[in-house]
């Protein structure tokens, strides 16, 4: 049986995500597989993780197979430490409460920046996205973990539009926009994990998914790829890491 | 403010009557967020009763976007998540309007929002964020200044109040009088009902003052605020409302993958359906149909289940 | 038995004080004669009034023969109908939510400002008074009625330090200092009732208390008074009032 | 705060324990407001520890105002009213340290202290007032600033934002972890938790953090807020706890008797006898005596009763 058929693609992006938390944070989780991923660490290695909701959730401790359908729906709060409202729990970010944000993504550039609004022309889109929902706030005050599905459309030099910011144009540029914390630490993929060069704030390949090449990665990369110096392969995911996975999300709601 | 009547005198009217605090063009506010608290009902009925043109705000948009723009109640919504549910992708009637049917959707962080109407209810004509600012959304708001602190010499952002004409507000439980008290997730209703100039409750039940005035640490919009109360249970579906009931996710998957199919054909066929065909709302509710709601009920009642 | 003996200087305080409430009207009271006035209105002619107290109180029915001994008390939220932060009850003012505010005052002067804080000097005072509570908040931000003490020294013609703005300087200045609408509307002592003109904004008197004469008033006051063209004497206290009173505070202890 | 242990922890400490997060000339925001929910027992054990020069602020202080500065605990007051209680008139105790000994009662409008703890929690520099302008407490607090509205044009105050390096709060209950629930009153310590860069909570109880996590929405204060939790019942005396007790009017009478007759001996001999004597809280209480603590808490109670 080789890797590859032990897990699905999501289920590997959901696992690394997990990986890059560290007990005893308090971590502001998105909906899909950052829920998901959060509440994987939260049942293995970290215990006292806490995770935070946009809809106003402290504490969650999501009920295996009963995953909510976003994070303002009312399964989010069953166990929870506290419930405050949406304007509340986005200010913990502003206040500094809050170690890591921790999103999905659908178009992301060499800095990091994040598109959920438009594709194409803001003023006559070829396509109208969702919107940035708590996902500016987030990644304007914290810093960030993303996961996402990596696609060449998806990993562009320049992102359309940004919505949630990253390291801007590089360098100095965030800090100098008045965002003088935060910023992107790391981007999970099926492919790779990826971080930020600490001095021109473009991304860079960190480490290889089990049984992925340089070439796979940067084949579906919109731009050209930069690789760390000390550029590793992941360790597999466990058995412990998937059967727990599996019983959090049996209907693969979020691991599809 | 000044000459509204904010004398403690029962206010309790029907879905028809309180529709009659909405008129066309009005700045509306509607409590909830995304699937949860929707104020559907009152939605339905202003729908049914041909409103148009309203600018709504919300915390987060989900169905009930699409539902206002399809039917034409309103052409301006501002929020910042405008889908049907993230189990859904892209709304194709969202897409529809806004890409190509000149309707307008007005975008904000998640923060800004709340501070906007927090603003509103402040009594203050602004409030300092730290969001938004080094996005392109931020070019896109000229409505917002940035700013230098005075104090600190930081970069911020500062947003403007919203006071929406009307805030549209579904409560688990209320007094005759618009004593509200919420239970769970409160999203940005608090902040939404003291920035309106007028609020209508709808609720789950009405209860007595007596009862409000057992427990007045957990009421949580006070009479004063509200201009209409209209008792309707299941007020919210086919979303949830805290405590009570899960959303209806048999019907929102129909509902979906019909106005998705075509988002203007599919859309009216819904509507004549769901919305101008039924004589009351329990007859609406009656089309959703008792197994799905009464297992909404058994989802949403085990969040006390120990 | 002459009118001066059916009742207590404080008593007919409380009682004109509270004949200047209407019902339906959203009330901010301070503690002592105002809550008591207000609790008075309430139980008589206003059932419809609502009574907001500084500790956070939304439509208090405070208990016969209970009455707190401060507004942030716990029995100021017996039945109340809703319980507030201490800051959000103070912005229902500022958000335009309440009609009137109704406080005791310490120092008063013809444009109606209220001194809580220093007798004396304000870098050297005599008297380090205890401050504004939310004094300053209420008379900045909504019409006024202050119930006081009719004393020489207590009625100046400027007071040594403004805590509460009345008409700061009378004429527009209220108005040129930021504060566009409120502002002192009525003044109770226990010799006659004060308002303000339309014009000037300085105080004048409106009507005499029973038994009071014009040379009384103006004797036990600081500064030349005006009075209205249609002076006219308040009806004396009725049994009904006095007995709400009494049944209200039979401690005395705001009736003393 | 980037450095702070955010960790769900258990936190139980003793009062003496406690106290070491306190340290000389640290900025101390104490919760609760006049003669309700003072961290009482945190303050005793502060003055028993012989702390000194704090600079305090507070909602509304009361008699907890004399004994900072007849103790020298604080030389500092931040606040809007500053007495023993409307019931006694003015303190001799604050008149004496303010108009000859040389500490200063530092005051704002009520909702301006308020605002200040907002502005605080919420991680901005300032908040925007309506209030103060025109007086003259405005002239005696360079620390706002008046601008004129960049959207309205109309003035406004700046308050800054005020963030005390310790915040002490008494609450009915919370979990070994600090999650916090609050009954009735809440004055302005939600905020001044948010605000504070580290907060010691005393509490009636120590509860579960199951039975927290049973009723979440009644969470006031969450645990990453909060680094010290001690179980002191009657942790307020002599003041109030909201549903648990009310003050204890005779000690209070005779407490202000003694320290207005003499400011400086008079409030010497009251902390010698209540303060430095007794052994534990427990015998502080005993002090107080058993009629009035337990003639308080059948008041206390009341509030509940229909």
């Amino acid at each position: 049986m080789t890797e590859a058929q032990r897990y699905t693609a999501s289920e590997i992006l959901a696992i690394l995500s997990a990986r890059q938390l560290q007990d005893g944070q308090v971590v502001f989780a998105g909906i899909g597989v950052p829920l998901l991923a959060a509440t994987l660490a939260q049942r293995t290695r970290c215990p006292a993780l806490t995770i935070l909701f946009e809809g106003g959730v402290v504490g969650a401790f999501v009920e295996p197979g009963k995953l909510p359908p976003s994070t303002n729906d009312q399964r989010c709060t069953k166990r929870a430490n506290m419930v405050l409202g949406s304007a509340d729990v986005l200010l913990l970010l502003q206040r500094g409460y809050v170690d890591v944000g921790f999103m999905g993504g659908a178009q992301i550039d060499q800095f990091g920046n994040l598109n959920s609004s438009f594709i194409g022309d803001p003023a006559k889109p070829k396509t109208r996205l969702p919107g940035t929902g708590g996902g500016n706030d987030i990644s304007s005050l914290t810093n960030m973990i993303v996961a996402m599905k990596h696609e060449k459309r998806r990993f562009v030099e320049k992102v359309d539009f940004i919505t949630s910011p990253g390291f801007i144009r590089g360098g100095t540029s965030r800090r100098d926009s008045g965002l003088p914390s935060g910023g992107m630490w790391r981007v999970i993929t099926e492919l790779a994990v990826f971080g930020f060069d600490d001095r021109t704030r473009r991304i860079k390949v960190l480490a290889l998914n089990p049984g992925v090449s340089r070439e796979e990665v940067q084949d579906n990369t919109g731009f050209r790829l930069d690789f760390d110096e000390n550029l590793h392969v992941t360790s597999p995911p466990t058995d412990h890491e998937l059967e727990t996975l599996r019983m959090l999300d049996p209907d693969r709601l979020f691991t599809a | 403010m000044a000459q509204r009547d904010r004398s403690l005198r029962e206010k309790v009217v029907s879905l028809e009557e309180a529709a009659g605090f909405v008129q066309d063009g009005m700045k509306v506010g509607v409590g909830g967020s995304t699937m949860s608290r929707t104020p559907m009902a009152m939605l339905w009925e202003l729908i049914r009763q041909h409103r148009k043109d309203l600018s709504i705000s919300r915390c987060i948009v989900s169905t009930d976007g699409d539902l206002v723009f399809g039917s034409g109640l309103a052409n301006h919504v501002v929020t910042s998540w405008f889908a049907q549910g993230i189990l859904w992708g892209l709304s194709k009637v969202m897409r529809h309007h806004v890409e190509n049917g000149g309707k307008r959707y007005e975008e904000w962080s998640h923060m800004a929002v709340g501070m906007r109407f927090r603003a509103g209810g402040m009594g203050i004509p602004f409030l300092p964020t730290r969001a938004m600012l080094g996005s392109d959304i931020v070019g896109q708001r000229p409505e917002a200044k940035q700013i230098d602190c005075p104090f600190t010499g930081e970069k911020l952002l500062l947003v403007p109040a919203l006071n929406p004409d009307v805030a549209l507000i579904h409560v688990q439980r209320c007094d005759p009088y618009g004593n509200a008290q919420i239970d769970g997730l409160q999203f940005m209703d608090i902040d939404l009902a003291f920035a309106a100039n007028s609020v209508i409750l709808t609720t789950e039940r009405i209860v007595s003052n007596d009862q409000i005035r057992r427990a007045p640490d957990q009421t949580k919009i006070p009479f004063f605020c509200v201009d209409a109360v209209v008792e309707v249970p299941y007020g919210s579906a086919p979303h949830e409302c805290y405590g009570l009931y899960e959303p209806m996710m048999r019907h929102m998957e129909a509902y979906v993958a019909q106005v998705n199919a075509d988002p203007v054909k599919g859309m009216q066929e819904y509507l004549d359906r769901y919305f101008y065909s039924p004589k009351s709302w329990n007859e609406y509710l009656s089309l959703i149909g008792m197994d799905e709601v009464l297992e909404a009920t058994q989802k949403g009642r085990s969040i006390y289940n120990d």
